[in-house]
């Protein structure tokens, strides 16, 4: 198996999507002949050409528009926007038809689209690059949600999502998409939805996260095993669908939770996560389900990301905290 | 790329051709599309009763539209080109193979009838504006690269033009140059808002020399030069020459739908003014001049609509509500345990 | 004092504000000669003339950006949207725009926008119109986020959104639009933000709403006082700011809570109230905060939309388990 | 209306004037022009050095570009007409009166040093692409609405021609005849996609009468011409006649920003034709034939700007570094009280 990052992982889970199915096409901007800004697609317009692999016009919401055309006439288009923070320029094509045309047309019409896209911080990006707008997304019926957090994670559900029958946005944590390799299944390795990860052992607390919170969990973790705290960290890899029962079977276990996001605080989907625990393992607490997340102001330019961004010490302390309960 | 600036006619108000139009549409077709016509026009009528009585939902009538919507329509052959409507083209849909009685039902409390059969190439009407576009050129895009040579005609208002997503899809489909008709109708209103107020542009179809492809103007309220020039942009596009904007001059003679009341905003003599043109009226003297076309003809074509609509209404009378698994169908193929778990409780809630 | 409707009551109060500040202007689509689709803003034009109340071409994203150009200009202008439903269309102006123009500017501009929007569900509208984005909205730090529940409350909050310095989202509940009657202060009633209102008192358990969902409370209130259980009724008025106080004196004093929206369950804002309850006074709870909302479901047609919202049967049940806990 | 096709020019690259150019800028203020281009190339290569070093953020040059910003900014009268930036247009900020050690302050890690002073026109730069076009429609109606005789200069590139925000604030503004210029720099890319990608249009100005208003092709490496163009459609604007949008036909010289790496997807022809055609060499020749330019003026110059870069630099390296407050500043008048707990727990935690 080769030890790939999660750039070169993703690619190859394209690649292998676009040999195994002529149907699947890409489209965005700047993905061909640049390979897209990170280079995700590096390579993959000179292998399947120019009609499989599409510049398109910068124009947010007619990629997710189109995406929905093509897929209507039988295609399998994966969109990628350029950033996350981009999809507000869209996200009437995302909520209220993408996610929504196979109930609008009574079941007549699936569109399986995969909208890729970029995001989270800690890279230094300009304005609105690192927006984390999970939160929102998670509003939007019908459309699958997908953040994974590992190279091996990013191939297998990015090719279960381009065989979904139904609509996904899949976001692509940008400050890991080099940030380390491991070995990635070859071919079509498929990783399935809403099954949450243990990424790490623990029985004092659990610590859930996605995405690139996830990674900072783990060194949280390590931290704390330092001083003598065992911490499990649960990657939710999906938040729809959502892996309640995993959720709960942590809250059961250790009895003591915190949720590390990078979107604000405030209507975040951590407020979700602690929602459903304490509704439904009530008991089992020994206190409360505990969050650390960006504040709720906009995200700052990168020079400031640090004071912004959940931080080791905070997620450090937070987990303190919760083993003191 | 200045026939933005000409506006297309053939039919006259009078009922007679401009000299020299070139009419595609043979008499007895003609004949058919007044039918067609006809049945938008009391099928709006009859929507608009059962709205009042409480038995139909917000309805939004073609009324003074039926040439623009029928006149392109049927210059695609529905057993390989897709119609992507806005709301307002009753019409096109049947034209499609859309089954009257599935409207009508849906219209009445029963949505999941409004599914499209599987082999009628028809979107579900948009009622976010302009959404339906960047989705039309998708679809037209889409269907040239899997090797059909199809042809979408999409639909679009004057308020829809204004929207980012209008120039989006126009400026995509022309780079794709995908085989996509964007039929603008123009019918001088978008709720109360005025053409006026809705652009400084001289004509909408200008907009199309912007995206690389032509922008024509036709009086939409003719038939026959609806039907013309849209049987041109479809043939363009089939022969991979890219799309075509056309607007289509008309005018709304109804309200905007049944929450709307117009006499707060418009003028009741440019309202008369525009009855006069109404398109039925000159099909009508057109076809009669030809022979083809008398009382006793409207009047059995008037029953025969009638008819259909009144068993559509009674079909739709008997069947069942839906029930709270309405809400949760084909929502996703595979739906989250969290959703199906929600089903349950929502089924089990109702029979309590 | 006058009894007025809540669409009355929003006239009366735009009409205060337009009279008062010369800089005051309304924009939207269909606002003038119709008075808006539900005629708030009927006769306004007349009396204020078309410059100042003004019908805009049908693109929400231009109403939204242009507001804020006009705001730079000086002016204080209130947009409305048709529906809050449309908002997507716009959202990349009212998150990334709006809300940031004073930390994008580094404090030199102010942008105090109003954007109106009539939301929620109950009144069979056409798809779209009755989507509740609140949660959403709420995750676009720099936007206020009203939810006005009452006629008294639409008025005095409205003009607190007019002479807010900062942009303001201000959501009103179609269904109450005309649904009763109250007294309603003339001239400039301010109702301050931040300050939930008691809305009805109760000593077993804690109703916590906004918006439409509020009158659904008091209903279920009623129902619960036949049954000899007392339901308090807090209505959060605004969601930005939050009232955090109030939520835990209530959690604190009834130990029982239920929090009742129109938006879908996951990632609602309700998570947000049963997250932050959790985290501030676990242990004055007797049991899980409970959460009624709409299902994970789009919003469907509006012959099934009681099938879909909250009904009073769901909160008295959910009330009722509350307080056997 | 037919203003689109024709390409405005007045200064050939040879550096002298096409036969019949009616100039209207004086000679002295052509050589502040070429300072002002000069500066803006001399900060870009600084720029790019110091964040090389990792000392400087993203930067944007404008290199190749200097003609279109410099020529169409001095048409603006600083004292009350506002520019509306895209990101790559730093001589337009400088002629607005925005400070040059500001701009490196903030580049080089001083967000806050960013701010623009009370007294200068000019938004913050816009990353979001074209969402700054419905706000300059916005501000130059509004400003207009109070009196003032302002005109609002807002820039765009191709790419961003294509966002429906383009479409919706230029509709806007014909339909409010806002006193607004759209200064359309056509660089023949948008990262890495291509101008023959971004739309199938002729020219992105023939886009002009579909909103109602003049459409303007100019060649973008002409600094005279830029600045005639502009100074009419300023002239209009401010008269009551409404928008224009000119379209700048230039090329980016340099890379899209320095993450990027255009070797990926340039044709090194294509460039080396575009470098001949640099705008700042016509400039020099057209000085030079006139007298009003020579190596050591050049020289001068050079050492002028540079000086002013490394006091620039010098003061950024001082400031302090921004702490935690700084993500809470400015967020809100009155933050809501959960933010201002939060600020305080992010600067006690900041303390430990
Ligand atoms: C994106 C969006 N904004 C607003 C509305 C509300 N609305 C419904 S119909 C309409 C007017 C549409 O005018 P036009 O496109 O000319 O079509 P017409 O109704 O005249 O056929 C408006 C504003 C909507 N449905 N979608
Ligand atoms: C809405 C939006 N989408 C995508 C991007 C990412 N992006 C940044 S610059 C750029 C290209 C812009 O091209 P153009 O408008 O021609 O300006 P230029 O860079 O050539 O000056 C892109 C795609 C963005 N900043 N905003
Ligand atoms: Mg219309
Ligand atoms: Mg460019």
């Amino acid at each position: 198996m080769a030890q790939l990052t999660m750039v070169e992982a993703l690619r190859d889970g394209l690649r292998v999507a676009m040999a195994d199915d002529p149907r699947v096409l890409c489209l965005g901007l700047d993905i061909g002949t640049l390979g897209g800004v990170f280079r995700v697609t590096r390579g993959l317009q000179a292998e399947f050409g120019a009609d499989r692999v599409v510049d398109t016009p910068l124009a947010e919401a007619s990629i997710i528009g189109a995406a929905i055309g093509l897929a209507l006439a039988g295609l399998r288009p994966v969109a990628e926007l350029q950033f996350l923070g981009f999809s507000h320029q869209g996200f009437h094509q995302l909520g209220a038809q993408l996610g929504r045309f196979r109930t609008r047309s009574r079941g007549r019409f699936a569109v399986p689209v995969v909208v890729r896209a970029p995001f989270g911080g800690g890279i230094r990006s300009p304005e609105f690059h690192s927006d984390a707008l999970e939160a929102q997304i998670v509003q939007m019926p019908g459309i699958k949600v997908v953040m994974p957090a590992t190279p091996a994670d990013a191939k297998g559900l990015l090719l279960t999502a381009i065989r979904d029958p139904d609509p996904v946005l899949f976001c692509e944590p940008d400050r890991l998409y080099r940030l380390g390799r491991e070995e990635v299944p070859p071919g079509p390795h498929l990783v399935p939805f809403g099954v949450a990860r243990l990424a790490r052992a623990g029985d004092d607390l659990t610590l859930v996260a996605w995405s690139a919170a996830v990674e900072l969990c783990l060194r949280a973790a390590d931290r704390l095993a330092g001083e003598g705290i065992g911490a499990a960290v649960l990657d939710l890899r999906t938040l729809v669908p959502l892996d309640v029962e995993a959720i709960l079977r942590e809250a059961r276990r250790t009895s003591r939770v915190v949720v590390v996001h990078e979107a604000p605080l405030t209507g975040g989907f951590g407020a979700e996560i602690a929602a459903t625990i304490q509704e439904e393992a009530f008991h089992a607490l020994d206190g409360p389900v505990r969050r650390v997340a960006a504040w709720d102001v906009p995200y700052p330019p990168g020079r400031l990301e640090d004071h912004y961004l959940p931080s080791l010490e905070r997620v450090v302390r937070a987990a303190r905290a919760a083993v003191r309960d | 790329m200045t026939a933005a600036v000409r506006r297309r006619s053939q039919l006259l108000p009078s009922g007679r051709l401009r000299p020299g139009a070139a009419v595609s549409l043979p008499v007895d077709e003609v004949r058919a599309a007044l039918e067609l016509m006809l049945l938008s026009r009391r099928f709006d009528a009859r929507a608009i009763a059962m709205q009042r009585l409480g038995r139909w939902g917000v309805h939004s009538p073609a009324e003074g539209q039926e040439a623009a919507v029928v006149g392109s329509c049927l210059a695609l052959d529905p057993g390989r080109d897709w119609v992507v409507p806005q709301y307002r083209e009753l019409a096109a849909y049947l034209h499609q193979g859309h089954g009257l009685e599935r409207v009508v039902a849906a219209q009445m409390g029963h949505p999941q009838e409004g599914r499209i059969a599987d082999e009628v190439r028809l979107l579900p009407v948009q009622v976010a504006l302009a959404a339906q576009l960047p989705q039309a050129v998708g679809l037209a895009w889409g269907l040239r690269r899997q090797g059909q040579d199809a042809v979408v005609l999409t639909y679009l208002g004057d308020g829809a033009s204004s929207e980012g997503d209008f120039h989006e899809a126009c400026n995509l489909a022309g780079v794709v140059r995908a085989p996509v008709v964007f039929l603008l109708q123009n019918n001088g209103w978008a709720i109360s808002t005025p053409r006026r107020l809705q652009s400084a542009a001289t004509t909408l179809a200008s907009r199309g020399p912007g995206y690389g492809f032509p922008g024509v103007v036709v009086d939409g309220n003719d038939l026959l030069a609806v039907h013309a020039v849209t049987a041109e942009a479809v043939g363009r596009a089939r022969a991979g020459d890219g799309p075509t904007l056309i607007e289509a001059q008309t005018y709304r003679l109804g309200f905007h739908n049944t929450t709307d009341d117009p006499t707060a905003y418009t003028d009741p003599a440019e309202l008369a003014a525009a009855r006069a043109l109404d398109p039925i009226l000159r099909v009508r003297r057109y076809l009669t001049a030809h022979g083809a076309w008398d009382e006793e003809r409207e009047a059995a074509a008037c029953r025969a609509i009638d008819d259909r609509l009144d068993r559509a209404i009674a079909r739709a009378e008997r069947l069942p509500a839906p029930g709270p698994a309405a809400c949760f169908d084909d929502v996703y193929a595979e739906p989250p345990p969290r959703v199906l778990a929600q089903r349950a409780h929502a089924l089990a809630e109702a029979e309590v």
